[in-house]
């Protein structure tokens, strides 16, 4: 086995110096009763040609957007990958490595991380950003924790705008505790700040609100940092950091702690998962920070180096006491996005912004000239994605587009009873005027 | 900072940025930027560009690639670290998981169009549940600390809906740190319960805890310490007797592959580490995943959506009412998981019989090699892993962390160092299966000089490490005046 | 542009050290009737998203071997390429680094040479082989060339189951100088004994043999050994490695250089190229070899180390004396091939050797049954390829399978207008017996 | 050689091989082996198994990842190989042509099923055509030497076609080793041609051998002292009076992309080196690719086949009565070719220009810097590269060679030394424009201050390298008593 470097002599030989006959009398600690009496009831090895058949065809079945136009959005956006990523974050030396918990033979991923936590701290404009958490939904619940321990309050307003499948995630982090959620509802698609006054108040923890939202809408950030400021409360913003090279950074908006889905940042989509989460808060938190930081220092010679830090926080050392449970996060798709951020750069990611911005508008414009076919929510800015009320079924118009190659958007039914005959469609910088175009001609058939 | 061709990569990112320079290339614009523009209001817009560094590709590619020499990884070093399982990731694994269809799939593709994945995904669920015992498994939960979470959630679901009430999770002294603070966040008080000197539990003080206050108890099979827990059936059937559902961290399965299985030693949940036992890559720290599998009786309160199969179609099954919730936006981290079904089904139930039997065979080896020169936490045989105690050396003066910095001059990555707790001094050695005798020869006789330097010059080992990018690094002071980002002032003249 | 660094405020900078006002300053050797007065006339430069759409759309127009099932072979062939390969060749200090002539900074390229030269001459069976060649039919070139150096001769026999395309590289090589070729019949697939003995005398240099040869027949190697040594001629002997798990090493059996295509062993098939030229000799021949060579030594420290030796045989030294005009090779697909073979190993080339022998024949025993169709020289035995008579014009049969994703074969009309009506199929270990089964049905209805 | 853990590299594959390791997976046969093998002659067998390694996946890769290490490339270090044209090689090249579509396609897939890679490859050599002004040209040449000759056998038609016998190539003294190497080749003698103190030709002694016996003049243009030829109009006019073809030797277009063309300065063939120019990857040695470009009148020369365009179909034309035959078995080496597409259609026209504006730009930049420091070969300004003499340093005793090792210490790679052989103790320096000029101030600053150890102490100079792998290597030896292949009795115990 090619995984397998013992020998039936190596084995020989080591059991001879252990002093034993076989692996068995080294199982001896091992009950009978706890034992497996059968083999594994699982299919048989699989021969690397065998298996590479096998995993093509699977793949083959899946409707992916280098073979489909890709219009889905909802938290997850095809935006273009700069090549060297993949081939930087495939060195054996970064992939195969673990935590640096020896940063002196592991100077490579701490450096890394560090350059991380200073673009998720200048984008976001926040002081400090950790070393990554899961996702954008579970930094969300991070943040909603962290909030009720630095406030004390148990109460976490969340913005209607706010994607359902993240409020899903604070629900459930927040369900053995005693988090309590209250919802502020966002009837012309972003939140209503007279609800959200009355929502917030002495026993609010945090406002959660996110930008642009779930309907690609844009929040009036400022305005719900003074609602929540007023309350005595954190204002937490969920943000796409892709899109800062042309929105404002929350934190220059007053926001406490930001969090938001980094899988923009030059991370594949991959059917949901591995992600990002960022995060990121203000200075005066940090002690209370969820996740890794990496801090410099110097070493015995006084040259810099790097290092894990300030580690009472982490389970490791404060276990129960710990600000959260994470171990093991996604250092390597900080490192996409650290990669991601270096390419593009300071002007890149304002092109970025301002092309799935442009073509996002483009499609608005253009698809909304369908009869029948216009914007939920018209009042409300938005920025890269948008919704859209159908004339027909929204699922029905979305499978007969699949046949045509084009993957049109996410219909809002399954998120909100309310929205059913909404269809969420994003733009990014790599849809072409032609491919909307293109769109815009199937959908007018589909619904015709 | 002088600068030094051969210390280039002491240079970050930010101090070789040049206005002006670019790295990227994107299309120019083929629709209207300033109309659109006009629509977003002025005070939505950044006003000050980000200071993202401004550098050319062959700047990315060479810094990047320069960093990347800076670290040891199992490519390149044996990696002996206890607990962490870090076998060899396969070459294949990373193709398949970069197949388009898989890395390009947007979660939210219709599932009548990611029929694949679904299947893949399901299949998958099946043979982790086969492997364990258990009866069904999410695939949610983005590494083992959220497994751990979900399993308490689950826990916790099941007793209230019994309409119990009960406040408490034990766990043993020697647990993994994620242990008691997963349970603090699912909002239990964590109890601990003692260990003998093996690791095992102390039956008399788990007894003296377990009471109808108790929800769970948690406990690591095998043990922190290598050993396989010999009352474990014991364990989890006292446990039962009380109403105490009981978890398996399941970060050492790599151990117990087809010799012995969570479910069948009566656990009612335990999560997996694809990124251990399932040789998904650990990438510097993530990502990882860590399903969480259950017995019948806890199988409605799974994460949503579980990936069902219904007639010859996969689904995503959403209408679970008693569901806990969910861990992540989406569905699992599926490049990880496409990553573990290739192994799985390169391995096969005798491969993965086999991976089990070496892993222990490699570190009885190494325990046999070093009992002469270190002290044993606990007498052998281990399992997949052993723990030695720097007890002796201390004395010289020379701690478990000199020794694991005088090893990475010797060209080995460090044992985990003081885990578990319970043990003084401790250095947790986790082979691996991978790795072939002669690099476990090597790695031991590395050890052996190093016991013997201890007590010919422990000064050396002080000074170690000396071949290292840096030398041993200020803590303190990082801990003291923390320094989370760069800033301009820091750019070396 | 991401591939060019300098800034306008650079070239600044750079211009006013220089002491000129601008580049054009820097042309001024250039005299006027030299330059360019207009801009050069091609596309317009396409962003990385823009190109890749193009590429994969060239791409996407290929019938390739992963979509196809490949029956083709005549001197290239689908053999399973393991996936460490690949990553590990696409590591910079690998792929971006120069030809090894500072030794001390190219230890990681010069050991992974001298690997190669061992593993050449070992599967061989000769003493030395070189760095590497540019592909099999170059290799035969130089080899034709250096007999004659050897022996003082100018005459060449090829025996007719060369692959054209060889012979048609030798003819090239040698048209500039005095070397002769002699062509030896192969009437029933495989050297004519008698022929050979006729044509091979005191002018000849080299006779030259491939088995398998290009209708998949295997030469009697020895046999021809003894014809050529008897005129004091040297044996050259073409081989494909990736046979020498199964097949006898040529340099057992009598040759005196051995040359080969090393595609199989790892190196993509690329369209055709680039390819691996195999190079090995016998000892004596070691100061006349071409191409580069890597020596073991010592260091100041006594420390094993390895550079590039005897280059006094080559260009850069000897000029226009030197054995070859070679410079550049094909390192990168040496590192493939040895990496191919540190993977299969002493037990997996012999396993790759005997599934592709063994799928070859149950093919031709398959296709064989089909009505009308006959093995084009059922005497000769065969390893791998075989050449088959079919009722049906080839051209149209192939034509025909392709629109059922199977590459069927390789007509051999282009070839030898005598093989018209004759079909060269190739059967490695990757085809599956039912790939095999299919084949036969759709050929089975293409020829009725 | 005793173990060391951090010389682990130090293996060669076969000192880590143990019978019985595998590091492969092959399928069980499905068809019968035994019946097949009973078909092969039994003297056609192989009887003693090649010794081929025997190791693990993990061995493979973790033993190909160190070696790795060991090199210097342009990924990790400034490579101003003057000659070589060292420049970044763009990662999205390396993505195309892995794409299935060209990287597993088969040479002789019927032309109908590979329209994409022909219409490429047409496209391709139309691209080239029009950057060096030239009417038509062949892909086919594996590299640059390959493409000398493919020229020169063209040159060698063309004359005979005319009924003439010409037995001479003139070459000047500066040239690079491949022409004249080349030229006999092509069957003709080698005359060299003196060149003055700037590397360009001596015309009178141009005139004194031209005649009508001489087939051809083969130069580089620019040479390779760096200069452009200033009279070469002139010269490709005096050749063609006596009816001399004028070859380009294209090794340093890099210099003149957009800027001035061979076709226009008279040339009738010209070879390209994609590896130099056109980014791709060195990969060590190779491949390359060096395709050929000729003028109308020697257009029937060309190798077979030459991929055509009829109607909206690509093909492969066969039919060419007067071509000089073939080069290498297939079209050319496809996999670089594609490589070159992708960059000069990133570059566009423009783009083009500015490499060749940014190379003359940071090689007259490094010239300057370092004119006060070395001797300059020739007067500048300078085209893509420079050439120095280390003439005054040697008066100190430290060498050429001496200084490349330095440098190696100092993290950067060396220029060529020794070449052109009409320059004592050469150093040339191609910086490409690729390189930022922060680490062309580095590399001077490098340079400089080596020039001032060779004033102050010679002997740490004489000591370098240090910081790398190995030390100075002993080259007598290893040319004396030849040791080109591994054998067992060297396995270290
Ligand atoms: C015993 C044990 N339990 C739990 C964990 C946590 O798993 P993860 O890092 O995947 O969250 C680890 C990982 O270090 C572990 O070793
Ligand atoms: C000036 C010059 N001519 C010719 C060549 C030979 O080109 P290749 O190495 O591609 O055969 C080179 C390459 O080193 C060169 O520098």
């Amino acid at each position: 086995m090619r995984y397998l470097p013992n020998t039936a002599q190596d084995q020989r030989a080591m059991l001879a110096a252990i002093g034993v006959g076989s692996v068995e009398d080294l199982l001896v600690k091992i009950p009978a009763k706890a034992r497996l009496s059968r083999p594994l009831q699982l299919p048989p090895a699989l021969a690397e040609t065998d298996l590479v058949r096998a995993l093509r065809a699977l793949a083959a079945a899946n409707a992916h957007a280098d073979d489909y136009v890709c219009f889905l959005g909802g938290g997850a956006y095809d935006h273009y990958i700069p090549s060297p990523i993949n081939h930087l974050i495939s060195r054996g030396e970064f992939f195969t490595a673990y935590t640096p918990y020896q940063p002196e033979a592991s100077q490579g991923t701490l450096r890394t991380i560090y350059e991380y936590q200073t673009m998720i701290a200048e984008l976001t404009g926040m002081d400090v950003a950790n070393a990554s958490l899961y996702d954008g939904a579970s930094s969300l619940a991070e943040a909603a924790l962290m909030a009720m321990a630095v406030t004390g309050r148990a109460e976490v307003a969340l913005a209607g705008g706010l994607n359902p499948l993240y409020r899903r995630v604070v629900a459930t982090y927040g369900s053995g505790i005693t988090m309590r959620l209250r919802d502020v509802p966002a009837p012309a698609g972003v939140l209503d700040a007279d609800a959200a006054r009355r929502a917030v108040g002495g026993k609010t923890a945090a406002l959660v609100v996110q930008s642009p939202n779930f309907y690609g809408c844009l929040e009036d950030i400022a305005g719900a940092a003074e609602i929540a400021h007023a309350a005595g409360a954190l204002l937490v913003v969920v943000t796409d950091p892709v899109n800062l090279g042309v929105l404002e950074a929350p934190g220059r908006l007053g926001a406490d702690i930001v969090v938001g889905e980094g899988q923009g940042l030059g991370v594949p989509l991959s059917f949901g998962g591995p992600y990002l989460g960022v995060f990121a808060a203000r200075q005066d938190f940090v002690r209370r920070l969820p996740g890794r930081l990496v801090g410099a220092t110097v070493d015995l010679d006084g040259a810099r180096g790097f290092v894990l830090t300030l580690q009472t926080r982490e389970q490791h050392i404060r276990r129960a006491r710990a600000t959260s449970n994470i171990c093991t996060n996604v250092a390597l798709c900080a490192l996409m996005a650290t990669i991601y951020l270096a390419v593009l750069g300071k002007q890149g990611l304002t092109r970025v912004g301002e092309l799935s911005m442009a073509k996002a508008h483009y499609a608005a414009e253009r698809l909304t000239r369908i009869p029948g076919v216009s914007l939920r929510f018209p009042a409300a800015p938005f920025f890269k994605e948008f919704t859209l009320r159908l004339p027909r079924p929204p699922e029905r118009v979305v499978a007969r587009l699949a046949r045509q190659r084009i993957l049109a958007g996410v219909p809002l039914k399954a998120f909100d009873r309310r929205l059913r005959d909404c269809l969420l469609v994003a733009v990014t910088e790599k849809r072409t005027r032609e491919e909307i175009d293109r769109l815009a001609a199937a959908l007018e058939t589909a619904v015709a | 900072m002088p600068y030094d061709g051969a210390r280039q990569y002491d240079r970050l990112i930010f101090e070789l940025s040049s206005p002006g320079r670019i790295a990227y290339s994107l299309p120019e614009p083929d629709v209207d930027v300033e109309g659109a523009r006009a629509r977003i209001p002025a005070g939505y817009r950044r006003r000050q560009p980000a200071e993202l560094p401004e550098v050319s590709e062959l700047d990315v590619v060479r810094h990047y690639s320069r960093l990347s020499q800076l670290n040891y990884g199992v490519d390149t070093h044996f990696y002996p670290l206890g607990s962490c399982t870090m076998k060899y990731n396969p070459r294949l694994n990373e193709d398949m998981a970069r197949l388009p269809g898989f890395a390009r799939l947007h979660p939210l593709t219709p599932e009548g169009s990611a029929q694949g994945v679904l299947a893949l995904m399901h299949e998958l669920a099946a043979m982790l549940a086969e492997i364990a015992g258990m009866d069904a498994v999410s695939l949610q939960p983005a590494a083992g600390a959220q497994g751990e979470l979900a399993g308490i959630l689950m826990i916790r679901a099941w007793h209230q809906a019994n309409g119990q009430r009960r406040t408490k999770v034990l766990v043993p002294d020697s647990a993994h740190g994620t242990n008691p603070a997963s349970t603090t966040l699912a909002g239990y008080e964590t109890i601990e319960v003692k260990s003998n000197a093996s690791g095992e539990v102390d039956l008399d003080d788990l007894e003296r805890h377990l009471g109808p206050d108790v929800a769970a108890f948690m406990i690591t099979v095998p043990n922190t310490l290598g050993n396989f827990e010999p009352r474990i059936v014991e364990i989890t059937e006292r446990c039962h007797a009380h109403g105490v559902q009981v978890y398996m961290d399941g970060a050492n399965l790599n151990a117990i592959l087809g010799i012995s299985r969570p479910g069948d030693l009566g656990f009612d949940v335990c999560h997996f580490n694809l990124h251990k036992t399932f040789t998904t890559p650990h990438g510097g720290g993530g990502p990882g995943a860590g399903p969480v599998g259950v017995k019948a009786h806890l199988e409605p309160f799974l994460p949503v959506p579980v990936v069902v199969k219904q007639g010859e179609r996969y689904a995503l099954d959403w209408k679970r009412p008693r569901s806990i919730g969910k861990l992540q936006a989406f569905w699992g981290n599926v490049g990880m998981l496409v990553r573990a079904y290739a192994y799985i089904r390169t391995m096969g139930p005798d491969g993965l019989r086999a991976v089990s039997d070496n892993a222990v065979l490699n570190a009885n080896y190494v325990m046999k090699r070093l009992e002469g020169h270190y002290d044993v936490a606990a007498p052998g045989p281990c399992m997949h892993e052993c723990v030695l105690s720097a007890r002796r050396q201390k004395k010289r003066g020379v701690s478990a962390m000199d020794i694991a910095k005088r090893l990475l001059d010797l060209g080995f990555y460090a044992p985990s160092t003081y885990f578990p707790l319970i043990v003084e001094e401790a250095l947790m050695i986790e082979p691996t299966e991978t790795e072939s005798r002669e690099t476990l020869d090597a790695f031991c006789e590395a050890m052996i000089r190093i016991a013997r330097e201890a007590e010919t010059d422990p000064a050396a080992i002080h000074a170690a490490p000396r071949t290292t990018p840096v030398r041993r690094l200020d803590q303190a002071k990082a801990a003291r005046e923390p320094d989370l980002r760069w800033r301009p002032r820091q750019k070396p003249s």
